[in-house]
């Protein structure tokens, strides 16, 4: 139990740190996106609603199933969906010159 | 934990690495949308091993089922239609919803566990806590973000709303939803008293947001999105996923940061956001008033400036909050290709907060095929200026005030597109009203400005055709 | 068990993925620097040292927990103080213009 | 897991964060110090936690605590010796000493856990991987950055070495070393087999060290940097402790990008550089040649430097390796100091691999009290080439050879220091010849550029003579 605990602390305490490391210093340029894409991955709680079904034996614990469901499903595929939408328009430079590297990721 | 448990939560970690990859890819406008695939087959992945798992270790049955395989078709075709069908100047009340959809979703999954142990004596406190945070979070993200969205959409007035005693009452809810939530944790799981911290939760976070400035939503969609990645990683402990732990720590973590630098480059902290906005300037600029002082203010027309662009070698356009709000990003780009054909070298200079959203001018602009290497960011921008012959300034205002060097104003300290520095400089916009900041622009009045009076949209199309007749004359 | 191993390899695994976005794009003014105080960093393995100083209690174990205590101790008390004097050295510019914010940590 | 083992296992998560909060800060020179001590924090946490645990925890008995005490206490004095008064043009060649003692002392763990274990049976795989894998890393990273340290420090040679047959003897030592630690996981702990993995893997980090060229060998070192890191962590699985794991994948992830940043920096692929360099022009540059072709060359005195200096308004000083080997920062310094008094703006134009290891270059100038924001990077520098009056290159050569931007030839495609678009060019080199790429140099014989052939350290002093005799004149 204890052993489960400290596995999910240390999990949540290095992804805080991940998630502070990844974004510094994005180009505003992508700020719109970027928060719709992160909006997306926590469209991941779908994988909750699928273990609430699985142990669902209640009208109570349907009804939330059925509600989860709705919404986290609204989440994730919309999220990704919209977010490719819009990233998809960001079209290549047409002219010659080529990208610099100060735009590109490390 | 079995090896089959073991097994599990190492694809989870490889479906993280993969969320994580798809962030840094999109850092950078040519990698980005590959990140997003890369984080959505992430995404695949992670949903494809819980149904595996939730199989293997079903304790309910075909009726929960069900529930689930209804609900995520309902949900999925209203997001797919959503996200296909929307205009792409109403994306920030769009990812405000589906924010409040995360959240909401993550307090329906730490509810139910709630539920399912309701015939323990006593719940772990290693699984209370996470539950009853999930449920405080988790709504109020629900409630403010569909404000927030309201408020964007304009279904709710973008004023700050507030009425006598709006505090007091704010700070009751709030003290009620932590005071159930404190209780709950204890004794034998009690379903009213969750309730309670739920409805207490609602009530607050629609409280929360309904004071906070219209301008200052995406502001707070950005928080509330950090909030939304807590209350997922929450029910990750709840039902010990690490798939949820993982990505809502994430995203809570990444979306703070986020929220931080775009408070930053509107010059706000974010208690003060969350406090009230500086002001209803949303409203001020729905129309122009009558009482503008038009002296010292030399008017052009939309052949001036066709002339006046015609003949320029640097133009730089500035976009802002009025080529949104008139939906012009297509005729600006038409503008623009016309004169690049012409021999004209057009670039756009964009403010990281120009419009309503961080970010969002960028995308609107792409919306119109205008190529990412064409938008400049501020920094860039502003060395170009020296050199500009023409600066078009589009529906812009505040981001473009030179008092912003100055101190003692609303936009004091907030970094300006320094438009001033050009050879010349064309405004567009209806009138000499102000913009967000609700304080008067001494560009508008400077001798190398001048003024083009029109609608946004409108106001492009006349210049457009008169360059045209100009270039073919 | 295998718990631990869980546990133990998600904290491996969310580090690296720490130590990659946290490199990411740094100056190269401060290569040297950084690769000396990541050099300390790893000097951590002192703590092995103690840990098994605490359980030696055969010869092979008293010897080799000598020289891990030498090894870990030069790594790790060497690595600070020499990273600590090659920073000391950068000095804040002298002039009046202040840092511009490109070379600001975000 | 004994609620005591948590407690403990959350500190080290804390002390990670400040590793993870102080390398962070180490991005900008205004925060670097600051992140050192922080993370210095971070390890000082770490430490006293273990020696809590370690204690509580006790099996052992004084003689390892004796054992211990003895063995760090003579580390820590020559560590803290050799740091305080190395010469900062040593630099390299001490971090990858420490470098090589921190892998010595993972695999040292390792080893201890192994013999701890002899009394088994059976080792459980979770542990016997970890062991080694830990031994052999660590072997191959204490041995190979023993001889890499060898080479920057001129001991061993800078050459390649390579006799006939070394590659066969390299694969058959690697298979020696590999089929041992394959062999040792299984069956009882068997000692002399796992001496077996340690003795080929020493001789294996030799081997692969040796035949690569002086110059290479800071990256090598900084890949083994990233080796040692794993190392670590391999030790903190094999003895379970987080904090090990965590900053020991935390060096071996930031370790390995910082090494593909620098060979990128240099042009060169980490596998390229393994399998060996591609000259030994550190051979070459110990003296000039007499065959030097002396045509087309403008040969110039100090006067003539002196001169050129003190009109020019704009100067751009480009140090190479020849000012780290005369250690002439000092004077270079000294000089600058010299012309910014007299009303001259001088900079630096600082190539990432100027010299012989990434930053280094920096670090020599800061120690002559250099303030960092006059050291450019590439990118500032050459914007800055074009509006400079005089380009000063003192002992470099690669680093501004203008073939890089032509293809086929040894440097091709490396990004160079645009010192050619400077409004004229002088050259401070002992001779004609080549550097580390061994390829000769257009930029010495372009009609702009002086040459000013003297050792680096006396030309600077002779040409701040000059100067100071025009100035006072
Ligand atoms: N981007 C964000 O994330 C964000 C979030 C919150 C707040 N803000 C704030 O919003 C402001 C943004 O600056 P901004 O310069 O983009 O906008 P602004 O300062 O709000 O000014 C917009 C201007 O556009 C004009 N306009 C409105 N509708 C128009 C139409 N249909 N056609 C032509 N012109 C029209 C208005 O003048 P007329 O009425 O005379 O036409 C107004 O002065 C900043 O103060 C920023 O801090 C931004
Ligand atoms: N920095 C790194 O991490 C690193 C690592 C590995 C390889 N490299 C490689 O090393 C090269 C570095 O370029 P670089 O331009 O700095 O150096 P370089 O190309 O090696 O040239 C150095 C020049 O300095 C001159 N020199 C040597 N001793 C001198 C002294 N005492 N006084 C005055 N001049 C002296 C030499 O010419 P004379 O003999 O005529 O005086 C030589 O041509 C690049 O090819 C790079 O890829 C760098």
């Amino acid at each position: 139990m204890i052993e489960t605990l400290f596995g999910n602390l240390a999990i949540f305490v290095l992804s805080l740190l991940v998630g502070v490391e990844v974004i510094s210093k994005i180009p505003s340029t992508l700020h719109t996106p970027m928060m719709s894409g992160s909006n997306a991955i926590h469209g991941v709680v779908i994988a909750g609603a699928i273990t609430i079904a699985s142990v669902a034996n209640s009208p109570a614990g349907y009804v939330l199933t059925f509600i989860a469901g709705v919404l986290a499903a609204a989440n994730v595929f919309g999220g990704y969906v919209v977010t490719d939408r819009m990233l998809q328009m960001f079209t290549r430079p047409t002219s010659a010159k080529p990208e610099t590297s100060k735009k590109d990721v490390s | 934990m079995s090896t089959f448990d073991f097994l599990v939560g190492i694809v989870y970690l490889a479906s993280a690495t993969l969320f994580v990859v798809g962030l840094h890819m999109m850092r950078a406008p040519s990698t980005a949308r590959r990140g997003n695939l890369i984080s959505a087959g992430g995404m695949v992945i992670a949903v494809l091993t819980t149904i595996v798992f939730a199989t293997v270790n079903a304790g309910g049955n075909w009726i929960g089922w069900a529930a689930l395989i209804v609900g995520v078709a309902v949900g999925a075709v209203y997001g797919v239609v959503q996200a296909r069908t929307v205009q792409m100047t109403s994306i920030p009340q769009l990812v405000s919803i589906f924010n409040a959809v995360g959240g909401g979703a993550a307090a329906a999954v730490a509810f139910a566990e709630f539920v399912a142990h309701t015939d323990h004596t006593q719940l772990d406190l290693t699984v209370s806590i996470p539950i009853v945070l999930d449920v405080l979070i988790g709504s109020i993200t629900f409630a403010g973000s569909l404000i927030a969205a309201g408020k964007l959409q304009g279904i709710i007035s973008g004023k700050p709303l507030t009425f006598p005693g709006a505090r007091v009452l704010n700070v009751l809810v709030a003290l009620i939803a932590l005071g159930a939530a404190v209780l709950a944790l204890f004794g034998a799981p009690n379903l009213p008293l969750l309730l309670v911290v739920l409805v207490a939760s609602l009530i607050f976070g629609v409280l929360m947001v309904l004071p906070i400035g219209g301008a200052d939503a995406p502001v707070v969609v950005s928080l509330l999105n950090a909030f939304t990645g807590l209350a997922v990683a929450m029910a990750g402990f709840a039902i010990n996923s690490q798939a949820l732990i993982i990505a809502g720590a994430l995203v809570g973590a990444a979306g703070t940061i986020l929220t931080l630098q775009m408070a930053k480059a509107m010059n706000r902290s974010v208690g003060a956001i969350i406090l009230g906005g500086f002001g209803t300037a949303d409203v001020k600029t729905s129309a122009g008033s009558g009482s503008d002082d038009l002296t010292n203010v030399r008017q052009l027309t939309a052949d001036d400036v066709a002339i006046q662009l015609a003949y320029a070698q640097h133009v730089l356009i500035a976009p802002g909050f009025g080529l949104a709000a008139a939906q012009a990003q297509h005729e600006v780009a038409e503008l623009a290709k016309l004169l690049t054909d012409h021999g004209v070298d057009v670039k756009y200079a964009i403010h990281p907060v120009a419009g309503r959203m961080p970010g969002h001018m960028n995308v609107l602009l792409a919306e119109a095929n205008v190529p990412y290497d064409q938008m400049l960011q501020l920094d860039e921008a502003n060395a170009a200026f020296g050199n500009c012959d023409v600066a078009l300034v589009v529906g812009a205002n505040d981001v473009c005030n030179p008092d912003a060097r100055k101190p003692g104003n609303a936009v004091s300290g907030m970094p300006i597109l320094d438009v001033d520095h050009a050879k010349s400089v064309v405004v567009i916009k209806r009138s000499m009203s102000p913009g967000y900041a609700g304080i008067s622009n001494p560009l508008f009045t400077d001798p190398k400005t001048g003024m083009f009076f029109a609608d946004a949209k409108q106001g492009l199309a006349d210049i457009t055709t008169a360059v045209k007749e100009y270039v073919t004359a």
